[in-house]
Formats: structure tokens, C-alpha cells, sequence
């Protein structure tokens, strides 16, 4: 048994969805990330007990490329983060209907595939080639079964596709680089690299520019948040909750290691440039009317704190980006779904025309409070247990980096609660506001029941995550 | 006779396919004709055929002849294909005159 | 000097004029009888080199094959007539320029490898008699020999379909 | 066994809050109510339990339950500290808890949500108390921000109301900006000191220390110090507080008048070996007290609502804590802090009473002469008056006097200062007293027929915060001072005992006459004179600033909010589309390229030919020279 199984499954799994047919798409979909998810769990627990999951064979002999996952305990983590979110986006759809809907649901799965296989590829051109997998499935979801004006969406979701394959190909450039230098693709390999001072620059910044689009750190950011609106929300939801994480995971597996002189030389710029997107994320979400437009910054800001917090070259600052990472995987996904659930009963995503919604929706208001509050990293959620990591790592590196990434406590709470104020609370809205059905709730409990567990007791993943962040650390400072 | 490139010497044969070539190049920018441009293009293949042939006797060696054929054979197979294309072009436009056909214009 | 040197210099100056003219004079169908002059000169040198089978080949194919087909076409259009309007000056001028140019590079470039020339030698052995090419070329070159009538043929069939008149227009009618 | 208790002590709102927000909709209102109010009170008996325990041997209780965040150099567990300090706070947070939960039972009766109500109160009493009982200061710091949390929820509980939510996400977001330098706080001295832990604290900020490190504490005592302002709604950040009046009134009276706004007094005295340290932020704490005591005070004289005026005298009276805290007097400030719970929520769950007999009139202007139709709150409330006013021997008059000797000893004009704000408390709380009590009723005649005194569980509450008032003082008289000794092994600097000597009688002397003379100064004007305050739009002059609260909300909004929603404004529209341009500009620009790119193929073959013999030639010429 080793990781590429999950590979396997997931991609035998949008196989199976495709020739379902359109009826059962989801059901068979929803069975086989399931079994993804239970499969990673079983995998897990075999790596805890010491056995060895990696899988590596020859793949093409000229230029070199190996068939290389590596699965230590990071990348397990943001495995168990993709197979788990992966069912619960796929069942959160389900009060949704889609034309073609198995077409739609193999390409979701064919996107976790993709993005699980980032995740675990330890050759820089099987990565490469993941990475760039997995934005042909969401250029399609977004663009087909996307919202608003087909025109509007087609520029915009042409502008992101673009935009990242743009930055990739620079990622590409610096890989042929470091195959000419290295001989070999193998991440052991490249990390044993002596490269120059110079050498390392270039290569750093193009990996950056890669980076930096997919994350996103501004001002690379532009595509987002039009994205978001137009994706529906099930694309929305693997963007934001998965695939944002693919370029952090990808900072701290690829671009610190090969190049950590040059990540200490612009340690400053860098955490700078992020805390930069920190503040201004969340001052652009004061005053955005439309609801995933505001989560999308809200995403900006929170993801700007992530990528400080690895820029900082230390283990509380990996740890809790990671850390950060899953919990916001979670807890954006619930408020994505918070707002398609508005969505199909108001048939609006502008936050002017909702209102008063708490009078009818108890049980919502109360998931959706908690999903805020865990946004604004309140104790005792996830949420929380990153945040506070991240800053303090910050404040390790500069006190005034842990104050100004901190106001994003501040802005963080005002533009979140202004927004649960004006879209929930209120008079009562004279529109009827179905209570949520038990699909609909099952999905928040499980995310709810997440964040608040691990953040009460972070330890079981921060043990996970600690040793594989030791031994990055490790090749970053020899 | 085998003591010709003696009495010759290879530079002169050299020499002589080059201006033969050049005179190739210089039809094939002059003219407007499709089929003299055509005609020239056969200068120079002849001009690289002979500097073959003079090489293969230089080197007492069949195998540039040998090439020599073959390049003959390609010869007329392009000069067969290329008229025929040439005849369906002026059916089409009534002209072979290079400058006629702009189709290409981005 | 040496009779074979004035006959190559003879058939050089024969081969050098008739391409000139080639290109130079107006009427296509003088252009035409003017390669083919050029094409035996050529074959002339073939001669000299005592490669028979080539000259041979090169009379055939050149001044029989592909003379025929250039001289079928312009009188399927119709061209011999001096109707071709002149380029432009200046195109003219760059066309002398180049042709000036690469004169120059290229005996310029060969004037200067000739160093690494060596001597010419004679083995006195047999390399161009017919019988020898012919075991070359079935021998070691049976793939490539195939592979040319296969070409041939390729072209013959490319041919017989460009040169089809065209259906389509019927189709539609 | 301990620990279990401990447990106990602690997760028992927490049950209660479980119940109500799960089963308190099908389960009748008073159930819901009982449940809420015997969960409170287990951890009340707990409390007591363990506080006889603690008067007994007299050793702290430590209890670890599990690990929680860990850094690279150190890491936090999370455990509970149950000493002196702690147990103190819990008494009296779970005791009114009990009594005020108690009062809501009829006083939230007609609320349909009233299960959440106690859901949230609970969840506020086991937030309170994870913020008294954690060890270290980042199980403090959930409370700390559980508690804001569920101020939130209660400000907002009629969140039908826009203005409520307001007023809630201004408390929320204030408190936030106090938690931010909180958090700063804990990362300086987790970074010096490697722990966060109380006492491991404590014995590192004993030993030697650098003069970096020296500074690093300055630092972080001061943003500990923000933290505390935020909660405890001291100047720049205390406007939250009277805007919160919006909540239900036993929210007033239990988060924002008894337990939680003392946090911040909590936090200061638990870290008090830390402040000791920095005689600078001590000055810093006692100016801002006194200010603070002073503006709120002097915006407490002319506001006509009952509650705003209870939260300024609230606001005022957290100052005077402060005030103490700077001095380095922490056991005086506890003092306050105690007794001020106790009559400050007899005051609020009076004016509850009184709103709840007039139904829902909140405006002093509107009452008058309910003395004779609600007697028990009036008498309650009296009580509770004369101890805020600081009139001898109730409970108010101890703890304020010792506050204003210790002020007296550190500095004059701090003490001048206080002075004048506690002449202003006893002047507007007897206005209170006048207006809503004395005289002829001003109200509609409708209401004067339904006057009538609050059912029993309302004042069965008040009339023992009344007698705590009456006799709270007693708990550190001077002479026995009781409190300071129980205090002793928390305080790293000992307080020592004031001699009761000639001049100490003088200065209660003093503070007793100024007193009487606010309460003398409120009875000329309302009683003699029969005047009524005038109606918003007469108000001119200073009084008019005053009774808009010095502009400082709007001073706020154009300082702050404005520049915000306008920069944020800037970046969405400007910037942003200024950003999305730039990227399209690489399109634009490779557009342009392709459009001048194309005039390149003109078609015209000769040109091409052109260009390639020459570039071949470029090519040869190159590769013969580079030779």
C-alpha cells in the first residue's frame, strides 16, 4: 500500500462519475472521495506507525523524470485536507442541480486527483505537471457552470487561467534550470543543489511568480476575486479551500528549500509584501456589497497571513501557516456554502438584499455566527490555534510585523460581523428563509465540529506536520 | 581521367557551383514569374548536385552520387507536385505573378 | 593549359551564361530552352568526373523529365509572351545587392577553409562504374531506393489530384 | 478529585449553555430559566467549596489538563490556577451570576428567545470563568475574548434592532482592538521569557534582568495595559461601553457593570509582578484612570437615559480601579472592584426594575415619583446609591476612600482629580435618585396606571445585593483588612497598612463632605427646585457638548471609520481596477505586438524570400567570423 493509491481511486472515481450518467454522478462521486478520504486515513495511520508510503519508479529515462510521491507527514496533512474537503464539497452540492452533471463531478473529482498528486509529487516535473492538472478542471467548472453574464465570466475566468499558467511557466523555466544544474528532477536531489547567490534569486523569483498568482499575494491577486463571484460555488469552494493551499504547500516543500539563501535575503520584502495583503484584503472587504466578492478578499487577507508566516523561515511560522492552512481550507468552505445556502433561497449574492434572516433560520444563523467567528479566529476554534502561531513567528522575526499582520483581529472582525449584521440580522425580511435541510447542516456540523475540536487540541496534527517541517527547516539552513 | 581534379582542382569546381547557386538566389529575388523562380530553385539544386559529384570523386567514394540520385528523384517529385500546384493557381487567379498572391497577408 | 581545362572552362562559361540568361531573358520559353542548355553543360561536367551513370541520369530526368513538365505548363497557360511586368527598382537593386552579397561571403568563406583541403589522391580503384553504384545503392541504400519510389509515386498521385479541375463548384450547383 | 471539581466548577455553565441552545426551545420557559440559574449557582457552591478549601491550607491550586499550542520554545498547556486572586473573582462572578440569572427569569418572562438568553449568559459565566481560573495567560486570553463574544451576542439579543447590532459590533470590535495588544503583550513576554505560564512568570520576572529585556516588558506592559482598556472600556476605548446599555438590562448589570468589564482590573493584578516592573506604565495607568474617572463622570451629570448615566458612573468608577492599579495599590482596586459589583448591579437590576414597571421607558424625564409605587426597588436602590456616593459606613465608602488615599499619597493632582469625580458621582446618581423617584410621575397616564412593584424574583435578587452593599465594606475595614491579607501571596510587592492617623481621618473627612455636598447640590436642583432637564433640542453651550459625550464618537467616525470606509472605497474601486488593468496590460501590450506584428506579413512572397536569404547570409557571416 502506498499514496499512489489514493491517486488511483480518485482517478478511477472520475472515470466511474463520468460513465454514470447524469443521475447518479454525484452519488458515485460523493462514494468514491469517501473512499479517498478513508483510504488517506488508513494510509495515515500506517505512516504513524512507521511504515513507508512513498512510491518512487523510473517514468521517462530522457530527461530524467521519476514517478516520485513523497508522503511525509506535511504532505499527508494537506492530502487528508483535499480528500477530506473534496466529499464534503461534493455533498454540500447536492441541493444544487447541474446540467450534464456528470461531467461536472468527474471533473471535481479529477481535480482532487490532480491536486492530491500535487501534493505528494516529489519530482519537479510530476509536480509541474499536476499543478497545471489541476487548472483545466476548474477552468472548465467555472466557465460552464458558472454564474452572472457569460461574457463577463468567460474574461474573467480566461483572465485567471491565463494569469497562473503565466506565472506557472516561469515556475517551469527555473525546474529546467535546476535540471541542468542537478541532472535529475528528484526533490532530494534539487535540494542538494549548491546553487549561487544569484543562481538562487532567479530561481526564487520565478518560483515567486508562481506563487504569487496562485496564492494569491497581491498584487498578483486581480484574478480572484472575480473568480470567486463567477465560479459556482462548489469551484469556489476547491479554489479557495484547496488549491490556494497548493501554492503555500508548494513555498514551503519547493521554493524555500531550493533557494533559502535568497528566501532569507528577502525575508523582509516578502513577509512585508504579504502583511501588505493582509491589511489591504480586509480593507477592501469593508465596503464590498457582494457576498463571495467579500469572502474572496476576506481569503486575500487571511491567506497574506499564511504566506507570512512561511516567509518567516521559522518552525512556528511553517507550523502555523500549516496549521492556518487546513483550518482556513475548512472554515472558507463553510462560508462559501453559508452563501450559496442564501443563495438558493434569495437568488442573490448582494448582501443589500438579504437581511432579517435570523428571526427565520435559528439553526442557520447559529452555524453561520460560529463559521464567523472562526473566520475571525476567535479562541478555541482552529482558526485560532494558526493565527496565533503565525503572529507570534511574526513577532519573533519583528514585533511590528506581528502588529500590523494583527490588525487583521481587527479589520478581520469588523468586516465580518459588519457582513453577518447586514446579510442576517435585522428586521425581519419579508422574503420566506427556509430553515436548512439536514444535508445542508450535516456539512456545517462536520466542518464546525472540526474547527472546534482541533482547535481546543491542535496537537494530533501539529505532531503530524512537526518532524516534516524539521527536516525543511533542516535543508533551508545547511 | 581519373587525374581531372588534378589538372582542375576542386576550388574551381567549388567556385563554380557557388556562382551557379548564387545565380539560383539572385533569379529567385529577381523574377516575378512563379516559374522562372521555379527554374532557379533547379539551378541551385543542380549547383549543390555537382559540388556532390565532385566531392564523391574527390573522396573516391559512391556514396555522393549516390545522394546525387536520390536528390535527383526529390528533384522531380517537387518539380511535378510544385507545377501542378502552380497550374491550379492560375486557374484560380489567372496569374503566376508572385506578387499576385497575397493570400498569406496577416 | 591542358585540353580538359579549357573544356572545363569552356563548359563553366556555358553553364555560368545559360543560368544568367535564364533568369535574365524575358520570355519564359526561352528561359526554359536556356536551362536546358544549362542542364547539359552540367551533365558535360558530370562527364568530365567519368560519372556516366549520372550524366545519363542527369540527361534524363532534368532535360527530359523536367524540361518536358516546365515547358507543357507555360504553354498550358500560355505564357510565352514577355507580358511580366519588372519589379520595382529597388527590388531589383537589393536582388543584385544580395546576389553581390553572398557571392562574396561565400567564396570568401570557402577561399578561406581551403586550408583544410588535402590532396587530392588516386586510388585507381573502381567507385563510379555503373555496376558498383548499382550495388551501393541496392545494398546499403535498398530502404532509401524504396523509399524514393514511394515518394515518386506519393507525388505522382499529388499531382493527378491538385491538378483535377475542382468538383466543388458542380457540387453546388 | 480536585480536578473533577475543578471541572465541575468550570463546565457547568458550560452544560447549561449546552442545554438551553439544545433542548431550551421545547422545554418551558421557566425550566430553561432554572436550569440556567442552577448551573451558575453549582459553580457558585464550587467556588465556595474551594475557597474554604484555600482558607484552610492556604495553597493555590494547580491543576494541567492538557497540552494546547505549542512553539518552538515553549509550550502552552492547558491548566487551571485556582488561588487567591481567582477564587475571589469567582465568587463574586458566579454569585451575582446566580442572583442576576435569578432576576432574568421574570425579567426576560415575555421574550421569545429567552432559552438563548440564558444560553448566552451561561456561555458568558463559563467564559468569565476560563478567563479567572486559566493559568497562563492564553487560556486567559480565551476568555477574554469568549467574554467579548458573548457581550456581542447579548448587546445584539434584540437583533431586530440595527442600532442594537451596532452598538454590538462597536463593543465587539473595540474590545478587539484591546485584544490585539493584548496578544502583542503575550508575544513580547512569551519571546523574553519563553512561558506564558502565571507563575513561571513570576519567578522569571524575579530573577536578573537585562536592559533589553527591561524594555521588552515596558513594551509589553503597556500593550497588556491597551488589552485592559479595551475591556474595561477605559480612555481612548471606552465608548463601547455605553452604547452597550443596549443589551437587556441583567446583561448590563452582570457583563458590563459586575464581571466582565473587570477583566481588564483581573488581567492588571494577576500580572501585577510585571507592573511593579515598569513604574512607567503605572504612571501611564493611573493617568489614564483618573482621566477616565473624570470624562465619564462629567458626561454621567447630564444623561437623561437611567442607563447610560449608570454606564458612565460604571465607566468612572473603572477608572478610580485603575487609578488604584497605577499606584501599585492592586489589593485597593480588588476592593473596589467588589463592592462596586455589588452595588452597581443592585443599580442596574433596579433601573431593570424600574424600566420593567414602566415598560420599557428608559428616559429619566419620563419618570418620577415611583418611590411610592416601587418600594423595595426604591430602598434598594438607595442603598446602593449612598455606597456609590461614598457616604459612611456602606460599602462604597471604604473602597473609595482607599483609592483616593492611596491617590493622595502618589500624587496630588491625581487625587484632585478623583476627588472632583466623585463629587460628580454623588451628585448624578442622586439626580438618578430624584428624577426617577421623587416628585409627581411625568410619564403617560397609562403607564401610572400599571405602576407597580417587580414580582419577587426581581427583588429578592436586589434586596440581597442591597444588604451586600450595606455590609461589603466590611470585608476589609480598616484595622482588620481582611482582604489585604488574603490577597498577600499574589501581590509581589506588599502593601503596607495605613495607620489610621489624624491625616487619613482628615481625608475620609474630606471625601465624606464632598460627597455630601454633590448629594446636597442634586437635592437643590431637583427636590427644592422641582427642575426637570431640558429636551435634546434646548440643551446649548458646553452642556450641549457634554451631553453629546464631547463628540467623541463622531470624532472617532472622522478619524477612523470615515478614512477607512473612504481608503477602502479608494482600493476598490481605484486600485483594484488600476491592478486588474496593469495585468490586462500584458495583454494589451502583446495585443499590440500582434496587430504591429502583422503589418510584418505584408504576403508578398518576394519580401519573404528577401528576408530569408539575407538572414541566412546573416547566419553564415556570423558562424564564419564567430570562427
Amino acid at each position: 500500500m502506498d499514496v499512489t493509491t489514493i491517486l488511483i481511486l480518485l482517478l478511477v472515481g472520475a472515470i466511474a462519475t463520468y460513465f454514470s450518467g447524469d443521475k447518479l454522478a454525484s452519488k458515485v462521486a460523493l462514494v468514491f472521495s469517501l473512499g479517498a478520504f478513508g483510504l488517506s486515513l488508513s494510509l495515515l495511520s500506517t505512516y504513524c506507525n512507521g511504515g513507508n508510503i512513498s512510491f518512487i519508479a523510473n517514468w521517462i529515462d530522457i530527461p530524467k523524470v521519476a514517478l516520485a510521491f513523497k508522503a511525509d507527514g506535511l504532505a499527508m496533512a494537506m492530502v487528508l485536507l483535499t480528500t477530506a474537503l473534496t466529499p464534503l464539497i461534493i455533498f454540500s452540492s447536492f441541493g444544487n442541480s447541474f446540467n450534464n452533471s456528470k461531467n461536472f463531478y468527474a471533473l471535481v473529482m479529477f481535480m482532487s486527483f490532480a491536486m492530491t498528486g500535487t501534493f505528494l509529487a516529489a519530482d519537479g516535473l510530476l509536480y509541474y505537471v499536476f499543478w497545471e492538472l489541476a487548472l483545466i478542471p476548474i477552468y472548465f467548472i467555472a466557465l460552464i457552470w458558472g454564474n452572472g453574464d457569460a461574457e463577463k465570466r468567460k474574461k474573467a475566468v480566461l483572465k485567471f487561467f491565463i494569469y497562473t499558467l503565466g506565472g506557472s511557466l516561469f515556475m517551469l523555466i527555473a525546474f529546467a534550470y535546476l535540471y541542468s544544474k542537478a541532472d535529475s528532477f528528484l526533490l532530494e536531489d534539487l535540494y542538494k543543489l549548491d546553487l549561487t547567490a544569484s543562481e538562487q534569486c532567479w530561481v526564487f523569483f520565478a518560483f515567486f511568480l508562481a506563487y504569487a498568482i496562485k496564492i494569491p499575494i497581491i498584487p498578483f491577486h486581480t484574478w480572484q476575486a472575480k473568480v470567486y463571484q463567477k465560479a459556482p460555488t462548489v469551484g469556489t469552494m476547491l479554489l479557495s479551500g484547496i488549491m490556494l493551499k497548493m501554492g503555500l504547500y508548494s513555498v514551503i516543500r519547493w521554493q524555500l528549500p531550493i533557494a533559502p539563501d535568497a528566501a532569507k535575503t528577502y525575508m523582509p520584502v516578502l513577509i512585508g509584501l504579504s502583511i501588505a495583503g493582509v491589511i489591504y484584503g480586509s480593507i477592501v472587504a469593508l465596503r464590498q456589497k457582494d457576498l463571495k466578492k467579500l469572502l474572496a478578499y476576506s481569503s486575500l487577507a487571511h491567506v497574506g497571513l499564511i504566506a507570512a508566516g512561511c516567509y518567516t523561515l521559522t518552525l512556528d511560522g511553517l507550523s502555523g501557516a500549516v496549521l492556518q492552512m487546513i483550518a482556513h481550507g475548512f472554515v472558507i468552505v463553510g462560508l462559501f456554502f453559508a452563501a450559496e445556502i442564501i443563495f438558493r433561497r434569495y437568488e442573490t449574492r448582494k448582501i443589500d438584499e438579504m437581511g432579517g434572516i435570523r428571526t427565520q433560520t435559528p439553526k442557520f444563523t447559529s452555524m453561520f455566527m460560529i463559521l464567523v467567528l472562526a473566520s475571525v479566529a476567535l479562541p478555541g476554534t482552529f482558526n485560532f490555534v494558526g493565527e496565533f502561531t503565525v503572529l507570534y513567528s511574526l513577532s519573533q522575526v519583528n514585533v511590528w510585523f506581528a502588529i500590523l499582520g494583527g490588525t487583521t483581529i481587527i479589520l478581520g472582525a469588523y468586516y465580518m460581523l459588519k457582513m453577518f449584521q447586514n446579510s442576517m440580522l435585522g428586521e425581519t425580511n419579508a422574503k420566506v428563509f427556509a430553515e436548512v435541510t439536514s444535508n445542508e447542516a450535516i456539512t456545517f456540523v462536520v466542518i464546525i465540529a472540526f474547527l472546534l475540536f482541533f482547535g481546543l487540541y491542535p496537537k494530533p496534527i501539529v505532531d503530524l506536520i512537526t518532524p516534516s517541517l524539521n527536516e525543511i527547516l533542516s535543508n533551508i539552513n545547511s | 581521367m581519373n587525374n581531372i581534379l588534378n589538372q582542375i582542382g576542386i576550388e574551381n569546381y567549388i567556385f563554380l557551383s557557388v556562382l551557379l547557386f548564387c545565380i539560383g538566389v539572385f533569379g529567385v529575388l529577381y523574377r516575378r514569374n512563379a516559374i522562372i523562380v521555379f527554374m532557379s530553385i533547379e539551378i541551385m539544386l543542380n549547383a549543390v548536385n555537382l559540388l556532390f559529384v565532385a566531392f564523391s570523386t574527390y573522396h573516391q567514394d559512391a556514396e555522393g552520387q549516390v545522394f546525387v540520385f536520390f536528390s535527383m528523384a526529390v528533384a522531380a517529385a517537387e518539380v511535378a507536385v510544385g507545377l501542378a500546384i502552380l497550374v491550379s493557381v492560375f486557374r484560380n487567379i489567372g496569374s503566376i505573378d508572385i506578387a499576385n498572391l497575397k493570400n498569406l497577408k496577416g | 593549359m591542358s585540353p580538359i581545362l579549357i573544356t572545363f572552362y569552356f563548359l563553366s562559361a556555358i553553364t555560368l551564361a545559360t543560368a544568367f540568361l535564364t533568369i535574365y531573358s524575358k520570355n519564359p520559353i526561352h528561359s526554359a530552352i536556356y536551362l536546358v542548355l544549362c542542364f547539359f553543360s552540367i551533365a558535360g561536367h558530370y562527364l568530365l568526373f567519368n560519372a556516366q551513370f549520372l550524366a545519363i541520369v542527369h540527361i534524363i530526368v532534368y532535360s527530359g523529365a523536367i524540361m518536358v513538365l516546365f515547358l507543357f505548363t507555360i504553354m498550358l497557360m500560355n505564357l510565352n509572351k514577355e507580358d511580366e511586368v519588372h519589379k520595382p527598382r529597388i527590388t531589383r537593386l537589393g536582388a543584385i545587392t544580395v546576389f553581390i552579397l553572398m557571392s562574396v561571403v561565400l567564396v570568401t568563406i570557402f577561399i578561406n577553409s581551403k586550408t583544410i583541403m588535402g590532396d587530392y589522391d588516386v586510388s585507381g580503384e573502381d567507385f563510379q562504374s555503373i555496376k558498383k553504384l548499382g550495388n551501393v545503392l541496392l545494398n546499403e541504400y535498398m530502404v532509401p531506393f524504396e523509399f524514393a519510389s514511394i515518394l515518386l509515386l506519393v507525388a505522382m498521385i499529388g499531382v493527378v489530384l491538385l491538378s483535377k479541375k475542382e468538383k466543388i463548384g458542380k457540387s453546388n450547383e | 478529585m480536585d480536578t473533577n471539581l475543578a471541572l465541575l466548577l468550570l463546565l457547568s455553565p458550560f452544560v447549561g449553555f449546552l442545554f438551553n441552545i439544545f433542548f431550551g426551545k421545547k422545554v418551558s420557559r421557566n425550566v430553561s430559566g432554572a436550569i440556567g440559574t442552577l448551573t451558575v449557582l453549582v459553580s457558585f457552591l464550587m467556588s465556595i467549596c474551594f475557597f474554604a478549601q484555600l482558607n484552610q491550607n492556604g495553597k493555590a491550586l494547580e491543576i494541567h489538563l492538557f497540552d494546547w499550542i505549542s512553539v518552538h520554545n515553549f509550550k502552552l498547556d492547558f491548566g487551571l490556577l485556582l488561588d487567591q486572586l481567582s477564587l475571589l473573582w469567582l465568587l463574586f462572578v458566579t454569585g451575582i451570576g446566580s442572583l442576576i440569572h435569578l432576576y432574568s427569569i421574570s425579567y426576560m418572562h415575555d421574550d421569545e428567545n429567552m432559552h438563548k438568553f440564558f444560553a448566552y449568559l451561561n456561555l458568558f459565566v463559563f467564559f468569565m470563568i476560563t478567563l479567572v481560573v486559566g493559568d497562563n495567560l492564553l487560556v486567559m486570553f480565551i476568555g477574554w475574548e469568549g467574554v467579548g463574544l458573548c457581550s456581542y451576542l447579548l448587546i445584539g439579543f434584540w437583533h431586530k434592532n440595527q442600532d442594537y447590532n451596532d452598538a454590538a459590533k462597536k463593543a465587539f470590535i473595540m474590545n478587539r482592538i484591546g485584544d490585539l495588544g493584548f496578544l502583542i503583550g503575550i508575544f513580547l513576554l512569551g519571546s523574553q521569557f519563553n512561558t506564558l505560564n502565571f507563575s513561571e512568570l513570576k519567578v522569571a520576572l524575579g530573577g536578573n534582568l537585562s536592559l533589553y529585556t527591561n524594555i521588552c516588558l515596558c513594551f509589553a506592559a503597556l500593550c497588556l495595559f491597551i488589552g485592559a482598556c479595551g475591556k474595561s472600556a477605559q480612555l481612548p476605548l471606552y465608548t463601547w461601553l455605553p452604547d452597550a446599555m443596549a443589551g437587556p438590562t441583567p446583561v448590563s448589570a452582570l457583563i458590563h457593570a459586575a464581571t466582565m468589564v473587570t477583566a481588564g482590573i483581573f488581567m492588571v493584578t494577576r500580572m501585577n509582578f510585571l507592573f511593579d516592573l515598569t513604574p512607567e506604565v503605572q504612571n501611564i495607568i493611573a493617568i489614564v484612570g483618573a482621566l477616565t474617572a473624570l470624562v465619564a463622570a462629567s458626561i454621567g451629570l447630564l444623561q437623561n437615559d437611567i442607563k447610560k448615566v449608570l454606564a458612565y458612573s460604571t465607566v468612572s468608577q473603572l477608572g478610580l480601579m485603575f487609578l488604584a492599579l497605577g499606584c501599585g495599590a492592586y489589593n485597593v482596586a480588588v476592593f473596589h472592584v467588589i463592592t462596586h459589583a455589588f452595588f452597581k448591579a443592585c443599580l442596574f437590576l433596579g433601573s431593570g426594575s424600574v424600566i420593567h414597571g414602566l415598560h420599557g421607558e428608559q428616559d429619566m424625564r419620563k419618570m418620577g415619583g415611583l418611590r411610592k409605587a416601587m418600594p423595595i426597588t426604591f430602598w434598594t436602590m438607595m442603598i446602593s446609591t449612598l455606597a456609590i456616593a461614598g457616604i459612611f459606613p456602606f460599602a462604597g465608602f471604604w473602597s473609595k476612600d482607599e483609592i483616593l488615599m492611596v491617590a493622595f499619597e502618589h500624587n496630588t493632582i491625581l487625587y484632585v482629580v478623583a476627588s472632583i469625580a466623585s463629587i460628580m458621582t454623588a451628585f448624578y446618581m442622586f439626580r438618578l435618585m430624584y428624577l426617577t423617584f421623587f416628585n409627581d410621575f411625568r410619564g403617560t397616564e397609562e403607564q401610572k396606571h400599571h405602576l407597580h412593584e417587580s414580582p419577587s424574583l426581581i427583588t429578592i435578587p436586589l434586596v440581597i445585593l442591597a444588604i451586600l452593599a450595606l455590609i461589603g465594606g466590611a470585608i476589609n475595614l480598616p484595622g482588620s483588612n481582611w482582604l489585604n491579607h488574603f490577597l498577600e501571596p499574589i501581590l509581589a510587592t506588599k502593601h503596607e497598612e495605613h495607620a489610621l492617623g489624624t491625616h487619613e481621618y482628615m481625608l475620609m473627612g474630606i471625601a465624606l463632605a464632598g460627597a455630601v455636598f454633590g448629594i446636597l447640590w442634586a437635592y437643590s436642583k431637583y427636590i427644592k427646585q422641582g427642575f426637570v432637564p431640558k429636551q435634546d433640542s434646548e440643551i446649548t453651550g458646553f452642556s450641549k457638548t457634554i451631553y453629546n459625550l464631547y463628540y467623541v464618537d463622531e470624532f472617532y467616525t472622522f478619524l477612523i471609520v470615515r478614512p477607512l470606509n473612504s481608503l477602502s472605497n479608494f482600493f476598490r474601486t481605484t486600485l483594484e481596477t488600476a491592478l486588474g488593468k496593469l495585468v490586462f496590460g500584458f495583454g494589451t501590450v502583446a495585443n499590440g505586438l500582434g496587430t504591429q506584428g502583422k503589418k510584418l506579413q505584408t504576403g508578398s512572397i518576394g519580401l519573404y524570400l528577401f528576408a530569408f536569404v539575407i538572414g541566412v547570409l546573416a547566419i553564415l557571416t556570423y558562424l564564419f567570423i564567430a570562427q
